[in-house]
């Protein structure tokens, strides 16, 4: 064969300008930087609740209720308006946050952890392993979650910690059905084959090469959990789990309060919408993750 | 008031299915007035009103020494199979509600009745205190006076069932109900509705006026209201719900269509008098004097008055010039001073899980820190409340919302034994203040050997006391007494005491009727 | 030669200074610049260029399919007739596309919708632009898959993507592509993963379709053979522009640039490789040792009961490599031979013995599976699929160090950078995505990868079939070089003979999942005594446009064999016995 | 694969045996007392202990167990404590409302869900997507109570469209369904333009464009069945939901769902029935995850079950 013949492919291209490190890609996207935001307040506003809150959370204002018993609609005293036992409701929501945000982050997010490493798991190892971990996710799914709360509530003394240890119990399973179903058809492609044929280790293909394809489940899971547990959370205070009254949650708040979302719509509405924005800044910041991480996203200005 | 029109149909809805129609075993508020319809009992209480009048029975013989009940029957009972109802039947019927197997709620009312013991046993098969000396008689011997007798013979419990249907439906009875009632089943679809339908052959001419009554079961109290307003429902079983309790009683229209009646209810909060520190009366007083009753009412809307003492304002034996123990936290603190609790102490205060209970014991909860008492809510599942209750040392304070005491019968009796006597303060007793005060056990058995009717004030009075002196030794925190708000459709006619009938709750569906039929 | 029926017509296709960037507005950066041409009625004009020059994006850009949102068309006007398609709504272009102008896509196996069957994807083009009935249209698709001659085409409808061979599933393509005869056909290297035999037959496909409909043919492939066959005229592209123009005749026989001329100098010719001497097994030691290897598919059938009739696609394959030798595996599309390549990796579970440096794979520890692994590297016949689409191409070249924990982290670095160069790749290549990589490059990527253990056995399924040929011979010298240095045995399996002419050390021809005949290479070109062979060796396409169009026997599909034993007719020539 | 079919059921049974054993364990470890909820207040404390010794609440946790599974293989699910009827016809009674609830919650769920998913996926990044992105996480956030009431309100009794509550004609289940639909749809939505979003861009939607699909088929026949494997597993997981009780918007529009049963059963610990539930619902929900185990390779032929 004679001389190879020159490849100056570099003067036919110039290189891409350096990628800038995710974090500072991701600083970049405003949407993102409204979510963070979002996020931030919400742990600030939890965090210094002593500081901030104009009341005591817990106080039964003698004039926080109408004389025939009404709560008030927001006014100048009560910003956000008082509850039925005539309580601050701004002040509430704010205690609240300390453990909707336990709730919504970490036991959402343990429970997200748990159930991406048992699908990931089950679905690439099928054979026994896959067989075992899936049978017992049914296993969980099958049971009632319900009646574990309420057992773990007669047995233990409720604490805040036991309710999100109930909430990760309970809701990696269905994590860890969705996650199995994926990597399921994932591990069929052709470059996961590829992976094996060079010897990487089961998790080695499952962390770095099975996972990444699995970001923007596991960012949609994690995003819309956080709503279902902080309400989730109310469910399991309400059987006796978890915090007990007076404690506020978000959750709690919309559940004592639902009936009378006509009457006094603002006991509903305040939580829900501290609720939803928690919700949608995580998912705002996930998004742009995803997209950050995503390399064929690159070049959406 | 016209004359109340025969024909037509209502609707009436629950929430909670309705469990069984049998009534040796229906003990649920809502299954309570429909087995009522549908059987009928040796005595019954004048529609409206808590006076007691013999209903199938014709009259009734009381042997001077109280023990010796004898009943003449009334002629022309039929069952709604057809069957003519006799003595047999009534034997029959407390023989099954005392037999252990029957596994009855009601058995005990039924243990003063000669022979009782055996059969709670199991030693025998028929009670030997009651017996058939003729088709049309029936003769109850008792084995100790009691007064309340004629009550218990008025109880769901005592509602004369037939042998023959019991036995061909057997556990299934309380699916297929046959009695003597106004009303017969004519439907019942699992988990939806109930149908009643008129009983043509009933022997009390000219009742019921309506013919038919649907019950729908699995409704939302709010959604029922709602349809109340649209005239699909006529009386929302639940009642008003509290979160539209204002909304209905601002608007004229509505409110008109209000009934308010009292209610033979207390709520109250128990302490328990083994546990520390509520083995200290002065504890106990101080709690007491610690308590806003009025805010908690405010906190319900206005839906009940405050409470004294352990019976209710209605209830025979009620003792109106009670002082009772006046809110006062100052006192309170000094009480608490002096029982060496300077800087209070911590404790626990049970409560059940549906609204407004844990409201109201928030309201607890605040008006004890007012105090230096800083309790904790427990608020669980009924079932583990009532058990917490049940034992020693299980719970401190219980408020008794939601689970409280509404009486079976109205007789001040009926507010002592389990809950506050001796018998009850017992492992899985109901007695959950652990109150136990031999002497007062004492008189209450006395107060009950006053079988005369004439003396019937005398006994009354001697329940008073007992009760008065209760509170000195402030075992509960009675709060307040529940009032009866029940809302019906505009077509709805009938004295207002029968639709807060004191027995058949929510209404008196024998008697009510419709102004919209020809 | 026949001329191109409406030579002098007005162009059916006209492209103007079509210029497209990557990278965003940000920082654009042209892969097509100002380039121009324009096809005619019933003409075929070649797209030639090397690996990465914008053949693809090109042709994507004409589509109006560039890939969204990394490229971007800058400037230019690409207009069919008297349409300006760059100006043309979406709806307006589908009416268009599939029907007017058709495209066969470079990488079949990601191009076809792996959840539907084969049939499907074919009918609903023919029901989307025609009004015909579904079961018109069922033998309309039969009769396309017939066309590119996918055997069984009836049942082969049901199939699914991944249970066709490479070859299988870009006649698939290019059956899509034909089933309506469009006005003008795209086709981007369709016949580079196709074996000579059916690459002759499509090329006449090809033929037919224009002589028959006057349909205009835009090639794009690097095979100069194709070239001369098929086209009428040139267009040779570079760095995403064009280079030189010109009659095929004319170009053929004097290039006007030095590009051109060296380009086809790299053209490698049957009988014009360097001659090397058979490695016989008994002198050095056998890398890797096949004894009666047997892969079968599990069948289809309802997917609760019962079961088809298993897809028996090797039977029986012996055949031994010794260090340092190249063995080829050649034969046609489907044969088995990316079958059998899968069952040496562990891909596809197999029956028989493959033997790697003395020890048995089949019954492989768990050490020593990751040492076999190490000694025997696979590059895959589609690279795209097989390259993880979420790691940078640096990444993926470094993973297979990293996994064997090979060397310290700067070491590896090294060898990665070195990697790269060795094959071509430009060095902002290692941040790049594979997406963001023509098919040649991504080739490449995959080759890098597989070089990066230093194994002792590579199997290289169709790993030059998509290179052009200045970069194919410079990966085929870095193939040499290594395995003169680390004495690596190959196992080469492709179709391009003249590759394989250049590149082996000894043969083995395959038919239906059986080896005819093995031989050291001189003895199998010169003297091929299987008449597959000989046809095979015959219907490689010259790249010289005089000598192609009289040479045109088309090979018979042979009659299913039995398994014939294979014969030693002369020392180290294997030979199964004709019936 | 009829192999790999009897090996599921025979696991399916072995979990159903699973879950029976854990709620009898939790039931009987549950510091409530049933027989004191049948003895009733005034019941006194030997009538507690009768009542006790004759429903065999006094033996230890094997034997009634064993008692239970033994009657449970003939078929005989026991009978309610507080009901006092078979907890077989109980459940059997509320079964086709639930069943019908479900099917018509996740047809709802899937229509909304799957529409809002694709729009959003195909107008990525535009107001339109935010916008859907909102409303998603809005249903998702709001409470079944309160969104179930609102729209009984409107659609009952403000405009009068649907009944306001009951069950069954198709008009009564409209509403329930619909309220399930909205608050569940925001699941499907995200996954689906999630998975969407990845397919999109793949080589094959290319080729199906380049042959002149309309947009419609190539979303539907092309890109929505490779995104759609997640949506059948958490169908899957819908099954579990409804069946467990969707407690709230049943009580709202008096659906006589199972729900409402297990839940009063669950207040009053009525052993029979919360055990009669669980394993109904736990049979659904196997069923159900094998169900999606075993579609799953018709949607992606790729995936082999093992
Ligand atoms: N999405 C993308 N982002 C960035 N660069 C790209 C992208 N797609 C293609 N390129 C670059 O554009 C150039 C032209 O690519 P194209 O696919 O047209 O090459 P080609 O001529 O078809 O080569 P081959 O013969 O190897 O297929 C290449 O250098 C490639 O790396
Ligand atoms: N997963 C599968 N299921 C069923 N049949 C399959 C599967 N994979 C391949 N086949 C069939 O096995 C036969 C051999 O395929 P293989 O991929 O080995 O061919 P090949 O020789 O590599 O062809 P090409 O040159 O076209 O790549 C073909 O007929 C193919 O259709
Ligand atoms: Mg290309
Ligand atoms: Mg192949």
């Amino acid at each position: 064969m004679s001389e190879p013949i020159a490849f100056d492919m570099t003067t036919a291209v110039a290189a891409p300008p350096v990628p800038p490190g995710a974090w500072r890609r991701l600083f970049k996207r405003p949407l993102a930087v409204i979510g963070l935001t979002i996020i931030v307040v919400a742990v600030l506003g939890a965090a210094l609740a002593p500081w901030i809150a104009p009341f005591d959370p817990n106080e039964q204002f003698f004039d926080g209720l109408s004389l025939e018993g009404a709560p008030l609609p927001p006014n100048a005293t009560y910003w956000l308006g008082t509850d039925l036992l005539g309580r601050d409701l701004l002040s509430r929501i704010l205690y609240g946050a300390r453990t909707s945000l336990v709730i919504g982050i970490v036991a959402n997010g343990a429970a997200l952890l748990i159930g991406t490493l048992v699908g990931v798991t089950a679905g690439y190892f099928k054979g026994f392993i896959g067989g075992v971990l899936m049978r017992f996710t049914d296993l969980m799914m099958a049971f009632p979650a319900l009646l574990l709360a309420i057992c773990l509530a007669a047995i233990l003394s409720p604490s805040l910690w036991i309710v999100a240890l109930v909430i990760a119990l309970v809701n990696w399973v269905q994590v860890a059905r969705v996650i199995y179903t994926e990597t399921s058809a994932l591990s069929e492609r052709e470059f996961i084959a590829a992976e094996r044929t060079l010897g990487a280790s089961g998790p080695r293909i499952l962390f770095r090469h099975i996972l990444p394809h699995l970001l923007s489940t596991v960012i949609v899971w994690g995003t819309l959990g956080i709503s279902t547990t902080v309400l989730l959370e109310a469910t399991l205070s309400y059987l006796g789990v978890g915090v007990q009254p007076p404690m506020a949650s978000w959750g709690n708040i919309i559940f004592e309060n639902q009936t009378y979302f006509q009457a006094a719509p603002w006991l509903v509405f305040f939580p829900g919408i501290a609720i939803l924005l928690l919700a949608l800044a995580f998912n705002l910041v996930g998004d742009a993750l995803r997209d950050v991480l995503d390399p064929t996203e690159r070049g959406r200005d | 008031q016209d004359a109340p029109k025969a024909g037509g149909a209502i609707t009436i809805t629950y929430k909670d299915d309705v469990a069984t129609l049998d009534p040796a075993i229906g003990y649920d508020w809502q299954n309570w007035s429909m087995i009522k319809s549908l059987f009928d009992a040796l005595m019954d209480y004048e529609p409206g009103t808590t006076n007691l009048k013999p209903d199938l029975a014709e009259s009734y013989e009381i042997s001077p020494d109280g023990k010796v009940f004898t009943f003449k029957l009334r002629d022309g009972v039929k069952f709604h199979n057809g069957r003519a109802m006799t003595a047999e039947d009534v034997k029959y019927t407390l023989d099954r509600v005392t037999n252990p197997e029957t596994q009855s709620p009601g058995a005990g009312f039924f243990g003063s009745i000669a022979g009782y013991e055996d059969m709670a046993s199991g030693k025998v098969k028929s009670l030997s205190g009651v017996t058939v000396p003729d088709p049309k008689t029936v003769r109850i011997e008792l084995s100790r006076p009691d007064a309340t007798f004629l009550h218990v013979m008025a109880l769901n419990f005592a509602h004369i069932v037939p042998k023959e249907e019991v036995e061909k439906y057997g556990a299934d009875f309380g699916k297929h109900p046959v009695g003597t009632g106004a009303f017969k089943l004519a439907e019942w679809t699992l988990g939806q509705r109930l149908v009643f339908e008129k009983n043509a052959d009933y022997w009390n001419k000219g009742v019921p006026f309506l013919d038919q009554i649907t019950f729908e079961i699995g409704q939302e109290p709010i959604v029922a209201l709602l349809r109340l307003q649209k005239g699909e429902v006529d009386i929302p079983g639940d009642g008003i719900p509290p979160a539209k309790f204002q909304e209905v009683m601002k608007d004229p229209e509505q409110k008109a269509r209000v009934v308010e009646g009292g209610q033979l209810h207390t709520g109250y909060i128990t302490m328990n008098v083994k546990m520390a520190p509520f083995d200290d009366v002065k504890v106990r007083q101080a709690v007491n004097m610690a308590i806003n009753k009025d805010r908690i009412v405010q906190i319900i809307n206005g839906r009940a008055v405050p409470a004294n003492q352990p019976l209710p304002p209605s209830m025979p034996g009620y003792v109106k010039n009670l002082e009772g123990y006046k809110y006062d936290p100052e006192a309170a603190k000094k009480l608490l001073a002096e029982a060496g609790h300077a800087d209070g102490f911590e404790t626990e205060l049970f409560v059940m899980n549906t609204d407004p209970q844990p409201r109201i014991a928030q309201a607890i909860q605040q008006d004890l820190a007012a105090i230096g008492i800083k309790a904790s809510i427990r608020s669980l599942a009924q079932a583990n409340v009532i058990e917490a209750g049940g034992m020693e040392n299980g719970a401190a304070m219980i408020w008794s919302g939601g689970m409280g005491w509404i009486a079976d019968f109205p007789d001040p009796s009926n507010f002592y034994g389990p809950i506050l006597g001796c018998a009850g303060a017992v492992q899985g007793g109901w007695n959950w203040s652990w109150y136990c005060n031999e002497a007062l056990d004492k008189r209450a058995a006395e107060a009950d050997a006053i079988v005369d009717p004439a003396k019937a004030e005398e006994r009354f009075a001697a329940w008073g006391a007992i009760y008065s002196d209760i509170m000195k030794d402030a075992p509960w925190v009675p709060v307040f007494n529940e009032q009866r708000f029940t809302m019906k459709s505009a077509r709805m006619v009938g004295a207002d005491n029968l639709f807060v009938d004191p027995v058949h709750i929510p209404i008196n569906y024998d008697f009510v009727s419709v102004n919209d039929v020809q | 030669m026949p001329g191109p029926d409406g030579a002098g017509t007005a162009p059916v296709l006209s492209v103007s200074n079509l210029t497209v960037t990557v990278g965003g507005t940000a920082h654009p950066r042209a892969v097509v610049s100002g380039l121009s041409f324009d096809l005619r009625r019933g003409e075929t004009l070649c797209l030639a260029g090397e690996s990465g020059s914008g053949k693809s994006i090109t042709s994507l850009a004409i589509m109006g399919l560039l890939p969204k949102p990394a490229t971007r068309l800058a400037s230019g006007t690409i207009r069919l007739g008297d349409t300006e398609l760059t100006a043309l709504p979406e709806r307006a272009l589908r009416k268009i596309r599939g029907d007017r102008i058709a495209m066969i896509f470079q990488e079949p196996m990601t191009s076809l919708n792996p959840v539907l069957s084969v049939g499907r994807q074919l009918t609903e083009t023919i029901l989307n632009h025609r009004d015909v009935s579904a079961r018109e249209a069922e033998r309309m698709a039969v009769e396309a898959l017939d066309a590119v001659r996918i055997p069984r085409a009836g049942e082969r409808m049901k199939s699914f993507p991944h249970e066709m061979s490479g070859g299988q599933r870009q006649r698939v393509m290019i059956a899509m592509a034909l089933a309506l005869r469009p006005d003008v056909l795209i086709a981007d290297e369709p016949t580079t993963a196709l074996d000579v035999t059916v690459q002759a037959q499509v090329l006449d496909l090809l033929r037919d379709l224009q002589k028959d409909f006057g349909t205009a043919v835009l090639l794009i492939t690097h095979d100069m053979g194709v070239v001369a066959e098929m086209g009428n005229r040139v267009v040779v592209m570079r760095h995403g522009r064009k280079v030189e123009e010109g009659e095929t005749k004319a170009f053929f026989q004097a290039q006007q640039t030095p590009y051109a001329h060296e380009l086809l100098a790299a053209v490698p010719r049957i009988g014009s490789g360097p001659g090397r001497q058979a490695v016989r097994a008994f002198e050095k030691p056998l890398a890797l040792e096949v004894n009666g290897l047997e892969v079968r598919y599990p069948g289809k059938g309802g997917v609760l009961w019962g079961k088809g009739m298993p897809v028996h696609a090797v039977k029986g394959v012996s055949f031994n490599i010794a260090s340092g030798e190249t063995l080829s595996l050649v034969g046609e599309s489907g044969c088995g031979k990316s079958t059998t390549a899968r069952a040496l990796v562990g891909l596809a579970p197999y029956s028989g013995d493959v033997v790697l440096g003395g020890r048995n794979l089949g019954g492989r520890d768990a050490a020593g599976t990751k040492q076999a692994k190490r000694d025997l590297a696979m590059v895959f016949q589609d690279p795209y699929a097989s390259l993880d689409p979420r790691m940078t191409a640096g990444d993926l070249v470094r993973e297979p160090l990293d996994i064997h924990g090979i060397g310290t982290k700067s070491e590896r670095r090294e060898r990665v950078v070195e990697l790269f160069e060795r094959v071509g790749l430009s060095p902002d290549a290692p941040g790049r995505y594979p997406h963001e990589f023509s098919g040649g490059q991504r080739q490449r990527l995959a080759i890098a990868r597989a070089l990066a253990l230093r194994p002792k056995v590579i199997v290289a399924d169709e790993s030059v079939s998509a290179l052009d040929v200045s970069v194919q011979a410079r990966v085929l010298d870095l193939l040499r070089t290594l395995q003169s240095e680390f004495g690596i045995a190959y196992l080469f399996i492709s179709h391009d003979m003249a590759v394989v002419e250049n590149i082996s050390d000894r043969v083995a021809v395959m038919f239906d999942g059986r080896i005819l005949e093995t031989a050291s290479r001189d003895q199998l070109f010169s003297n091929p005594r299987h008449p597959y062979t000989q046809r095979l060796i015959e219907a490689v396409p010259v790249p010289d446009p005089t000598r192609q169009r009289e040479r045109r026997t088309l090979v018979p599909v042979l009659a299913a064999q039995g398994a014939a034993p294979l014969v030693e007719v002369e020392p180290g020539h294997w030979v199964a016995t004709v019936h | 694969m009829a192999l790999y079919l009897l090996r599921r059921l025979v696991q399916a049974a072995l979990i159903l045996l699973g879950v029976s054993v854990i709620t009898f364990a939790l039931l009987y470890l549950l510091p409530a007392d049933p027989v004191r909820q049948i003895a009733g207040r005034s019941a006194t404390v030997q009538t507690v202990e009768n009542i006790r010794r004759q429903l065999g609440l006094d033996q230890p946790f094997l034997v009634q167990y064993g008692r239970y599974l033994l009657n449970l293989l003939q078929g005989d699910l026991g009978r309610s404590y507080l009901q006092r009827s078979e907890v077989a016809e109980l459940i059997v009674a509320r079964l086709p409302a639930t069943l019908l609830l479900m099917a018509a919650g996740i047809l709802c769920e899937l229509v909304i869900g799957i529409a809002m998913g694709l729009w959003a996926a195909v107008r990525r990044g535009t107001p339109t997507d935010r916008a859907l992105m909102v409303s998603s996480f809005v249903g998702v956030s709001a409470p079944q109570f309160v969104v179930g009431l609102l729209l009984l309100y409107v659609f009952g009794v403000r405009l009068g469209w649907l009944p306001i509550s009951g069950y069954g004609t198709a008009a009564h289940l409209v509403l329930p369904a619909l309220t399930l639909g909205l608050l569940g749809a925001g699941w499907y939505a995200r996954m689906v333009r999630s998975s969407m979003i990845d397919v999109l861009r793949q080589d094959y939607i290319r080729t199906a464009r380049a042959k002149g699909l309309k947009g419609s088929t190539v979303l539907f026949r092309h890109a929505l069945p490779n995104a759609i494997l997640p949506i059948v597993a958490m169908i899957g997981i819908d099954i579990g939901i409804f069946m467990s009780g969707v407690v709230v918007v049943e009580s709202v529009f008096g659906w006589p769902g199972i729900g409402q049963l297990a839940w009063q059963a669950i207040q009053r610990v009525d052993i029979p029935i919360i055990m009669g539930v669980t394993l109904v619902s736990a049979l659904a929900i196997v069923l159900g995850n094998l169900l999606a185990d075993l579609i799953a390779p018709f949607i992606d032929p790729r995936i082999k079950l093992r």
